[in-house]
């Protein structure tokens, strides 16, 4: 798809996005080794034009939902680097006050409602924004504010997945659900997990329009959500989005695992070739992009800095929010 | 009751708990009731009935049979700033709702660091008699005292009923709201404004200097007639009911049982690894050997409850065998007391009758 | 469908099969208003064909597992009436000892695995049958035993439907889906639960063959049974069905309920017009159904004397069959 | 440990975990292991390593993430005769197998009047340090001990782990099979032979007069350590290690405390309803104050596992508090003792580096 509507604008803000996403992870994968992140990381690199583009067509006030898979949704919805690198430190000044750690990133602020490492979890709980919004959005001018719900390929083989799915779509919620199909459960291929790759046939038949993108196109993902979001605003149901991807590192972890067998760096290539990153940044001018890597690199220097310096949390934190109060 | 206003009259436990959802409903437009079949004509036995007609099919609305997502949707829903009570007709089939409960709901406000709340309502009613058997009958409610993060209160009285409920709906915590199919009949004084019985107080619900027996839910009523039971021996039996059972009053039962040196607890469950094993566990942890308590644990039978009515009768504490337990502890080496069976009749009798 | 292939003993068998169903559950509702069964029971009156039509065409070793809506099935796959009844009456001669009650009949004899009171949690139960069903019978001479387990409408909202259909279908199961489709789940009508009526269409998305029976056609549920069957046995995965039905009484209890306002009794009206008893019965001659009929009186009669003469479990029974030994 | 044989050697806790399991598919065809990532390259840490290729994919493999439903095809094969051992790499997901464990696998051979039986054993890993956090920490097996119908057991050690696994596989009911994460380095003598260890006893691992401590679980070797660094004070602890919690050995902890009199029950888990409730509860009905037992629990701190490192380190029990504890309790007007930091921080050290 070509971005003929688009301004330069947006791409430098998509670029400044994904780009940024990118480069986050990948310091935290230089950092990994070091031991200064203890805590379990799941990164995206490879997948991230999936959440910059359904991102960039949501507005300030929807709200998104992820797994432990969350930081580029976190960073593209606006969700503070500082307080992310803070919490992979385990630091006082993380999103979660050191009490979520890397699979937990939470922005109030942004609308991102909160990451779930129990894979699903967060599927239903979108979907009660949703109803939430619907409930209370009636006069609200604009219209609806809308959930967006990222899960992975295996999330839809939960039960939950299905019930969520069905209720979304009796109750005409504006929720849009959002499969980032990257091939694998941790190491298990669909081969082992779906009896058909025919997951957006049936989401056709809960009645939610439901598509697929098989080939990571940033603007096609924006696009579709941009159609979905329109008809959500107005008071339209569920939107099914799958996209296809590649998760180009280990499940969890800094490294690649191509020697681990269970999948080849061949099945990656395709995906280097149609990256998203260096696509967007080619269609700025030099200058520009430039300008934006640099400040990019600032902004992590900053970051990570922050996080060092940052304190930990007192020992006494630890019995503080058992109970809301 | 403590807090009787001049405003209270007889009313049963459903009505009570209908009542108090009414009220709260229309004090607060985030209050909202869903969950299987709430909109139907049997309207949960009775506790939803008039609901819907209300408040209209957007606030009191049944769903698919989904516990597990609905779940989910009740804690994004309250986080998005709701505050949804969920009703499950049995408390068995909470077990599809453990995800949800237990990963999520007691968990948001900690691990997103206080960022959210959950202010989730979940109604379920033990199911008891009438061969509910095994699937029908659970009282699984010392899980979720198990884990942080949740509450749990188990009122065993209509003016409790209304109370705690509206005290659940109040608080920004999720709320295991546990109700007893045979408490649903049972009159009280309740006031017809709205109050609250709050977290965290125990109530003395007869006193005596003999023994202290802690009572949950329905054991409540069970106790009171084995206290009755009693009378005629001269023993003198503290009924305490917890009321809340997370945040607990351990306060109230240890003081009790300092005084009378004896603590039974009558659970409406499994002992093992039950409320009833962390009552005797807190108090003889801080009490200590020196206060020279002793405790006695009674709860459902320690097997899958049966159908068949002479079968699941033994399951149950039932007035008789807390009466003979009581009888026991307080005069040891006394024979086994006598109960005249007219009596023992009398103070067994339950009204419940089938199929539901 | 007209029942060209089918001899007069297969007519009388079926007929004695579904009229002996009826009555019994006739009789249970006329027992129950004198509190001799203190049990709940879900009658399936209306219902009968489903269970008559699929079991007629399984094998005395196939298997079935049903839901708490299970007399019918019971007694279709051959569990004893007598020890049906003094369950329900819960005497220690049922089929439980008295330790299940009419929502868990089960009989290992005739292949019925027992019924679950919790919607749905007998679907994965009926699968893991078939997983080992597949794993034992590989050298079986006649093929694979085929597990089938019946369902309510109801029961395909819970996730773990969508779970094990989709397992079912990626392990190649001999499992036969049969969804009794009643139009509700106690009270609550499609309209409040289905967001659409594509169940079939949805099931055909994990690759199993499909089908829907809107009529109630014994001839056809068989038939289409027997087609599934042929092919589990030679290994081939699991099948569905949906039979369109309707229940006459109550959800649960002896006694019509059409007076509660959630449903007319003309919705029964056309159910009742093509009920299969009677259509089955027009299909023998005079002489011969009486006979039939007259021999199921008389064991209804035994069978419910049978259930009032047992004894009721002793109470040392209460902990027995904690632990298996 | 009691039954070593000649063929013992060093064995870490997984390759036993994995012998165990090799061996009983070998004896007999009907044992099968699935679940999720079963047959990948980190094999459950290890845990299953091998197996795929010894026995190939019928009898060793991954499925869809449905716990739910292969909880229930566990089930159903096991009441059709197969003996499967169904595998989940965290406790916490355990959350989503609750309806089909609890409403079914606890009951069915007892609700079906002995019928069927369920020869299914579930095993799962409590996860621990390197930030696992909120849902991948919880030692959730007081649940299971709630059930009639269900066994539980912790082994603590290799030698345990192979001999319980194998007794799990052969028991006829269904088992859960609570592993640690940081057990899984840890070495003892094994024999190369089957052997079982059985249901109902525990084991005496370290023998001592001032007190008992009943640990569970990784806390086996905690108090172990906590032991160690007691030794300088001259106090000896008893340390009980219940093994099996479903069937509980009570005598061996009764017999135990009456000598010490004073009981310490260190848990894995949060204490409220769990384990160290029940297990006090049990010690202060049957012990009675006559026996002047003084009883004491420690676990996880009541709220939910945090990731940082601080924060996590002082949510459990490590060798440093429960042998201040011990202390306390056993010179409860001594000043607290001043433990070397440098033994601390050996006793305390633990080799686990994530990021699982
Ligand atoms: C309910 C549950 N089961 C199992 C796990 C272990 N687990 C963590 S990630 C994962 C794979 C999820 O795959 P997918 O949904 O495709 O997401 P991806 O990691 O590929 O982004 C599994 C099985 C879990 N966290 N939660
Ligand atoms: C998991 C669960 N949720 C709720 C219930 C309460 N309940 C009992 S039967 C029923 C309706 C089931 O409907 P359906 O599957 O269509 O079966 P039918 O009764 O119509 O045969 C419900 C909701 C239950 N038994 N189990
Ligand atoms: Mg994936
Ligand atoms: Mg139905």
């Amino acid at each position: 798809m070509t971005p003929d509507s688009l301004a330069t604008d947006d791409v430098e803000h998509l670029y400044w996005s994904i780009r940024r996403i990118r480069r986050v992870e990948e310091e935290i994968a230089r950092l990994y080794p070091t031991d200064v992140i203890r805590s379990p990381v799941h990164l995206s690199i490879g997948q991230e034009a999936i959440s910059v583009g359904v991102i960039d067509a949501l507005a300030d006030d929807d709200v998104i939902a992820c797994s432990y898979r969350s930081h580029a949704a976190y960073l593209a919805k606006g969700g503070s680097l500082k307080a992310m690198m803070a919490e992979m430190y385990g630091k006082d000044t993380g999103c979660c006050r050191g009490k979520g750690g890397s699979m937990h990133l939470i922005s109030t602020d942004a609308g991102v409602l909160g990451s779930s490492a129990v894979v699903g979890t967060h599927i239903p709980m979108a979907a009660g924004y949703a109803l939430a919004f619907k409930l209370q959005d009636k006069e609200r001018v604009g219209g609806v504010r809308v959930a967006a719900v990222f899960f992975g390929d295996g999330a839809t083989e939960e039960g939950v997945f299905s019930e969520t799915i069905n209720f979304a779509a009796l109750h005409v919620l504006p929720v849009l659900f959002v499969c980032e199909n990257n091939g694998y459960a941790i190491h298990t291929p669909l081969a082992k997990r779906w009896a058909t790759g025919e997951l957006v046939e049936r989401v056709k038949t809960y009645g939610i329009p439901a598509h697929h993108v098989a080939d990571g196109d940033i603007f096609r993902i924006r696009a579709l959500t941009a159609e979905a979001v329109a008809s959500m605003r107005r008071g339209g149901g569920p939107f099914f989005i799958e996209c296809l991807t590649y998760r180009w590192r280990e499940h969890v972890g800094p490294a690649e695992d191509f020697a681990a067998g269970y999948r080849g760096r061949e099945e990656m290539l395709p995906w280097v070739l149609s990256d998203q990153v260096p696509r967007l940044g080619a269609m700025l001018d030099a200058g520009t992009r430039e300008r934006i890597d640099r400040e990019i690199e600032r902004e992590i220097t900053e970051a990570v800095h922050f996080a060092e310096e940052s304190p930990f949390p007192e020992i006494k934190e630890l019995l503080t929010h058992v109970h809301a109060i | 009751m403590s807090t009787l206003s001049n405003s209270a009259r007889l009313l049963s436990y459903v009505d009570a708990l209908r009542e108090g959802a009414a009220q709260e409903m229309d004090r607060d437009q985030s209050v909202f009731v869903f969950g299987l079949d709430v909109d139907d004509h049997k309207a949960i036995q009775g506790s939803t009935r008039g609901l819907l007609d209300r408040f209209g099919p957007e606030r009191v609305f049944s769903t698919p049979l989904s516990e597990d997502a609905m779940t989910g949707v009740a804690i994004g829903a309250a986080m998005a700033g709701m505050r949804p009570i969920h009703v499950h007709i049995r408390m068995d089939f909470l077990m599809l709702c453990m995800n949800q409960l237990v990963n999520i709901a007691a968990k948001v406000h900690s691990m997103y660091g206080g960022n959210v709340r959950v202010p989730l309502v979940v109604r379920s009613m033990i199911g008891k008699s009438w061969g509910q058997g095994a699937q029908h009958s659970q009282a699984l409610y010392s899980m979720f005292m198990h884990v942080p993060g949740l509450k749990v209160v188990a009122p065993s009285n209509a003016f409790d009923a209304k109370g705690c409920l509206i005290a659940a709906i109040r608080d920004d915590n999720p709320v295991i709201f546990v109700e007893h199919r045979l408490l649903y009949p049972l009159e009280a004084l309740v006031p017809k404004e709205l109050f609250v019985v709050g977290p965290g107080k125990a109530r003395v619900c007869a006193h005596g200097d003999d023994i202290t027996v802690v009572a949950i839910s329905n054991m409540v009523t069970e106790c009171l007639h084995a206290r009755e039971l009693l009378s005629e021996t001269g023993i003198m039996t503290e009924v305490i009911d917890p009321v809340w059972l997370v945040p607990l009053d351990i306060e109230t039962i240890l003081q009790s049982a300092r005084r009378t040196g004896r603590l039974l607890v009558v659970d409406n469950a499994w002992t093992s690894c039950g409320a009833s094993a962390e009552i005797v566990a807190q108090v003889a942890e801080q009490a200590g050997p020196g206060a020279g308590i002793e405790v006695r644990r009674i709860g459902f039978a320690a097997t899958t409850c049966p159908p068949s009515p002479a079968l699941e009768a033994a399951f149950y504490p039932n007035p008789l065998t807390i009466a003979t337990t009581i009888h026991q502890m307080v005069r040891p080496s006394a024979a086994p007391w006598y109960f005249e069976p007219e009596r023992v009749r009398l103070a067994c009798i339950t009204s419940f009758r089938g199929p539901f």
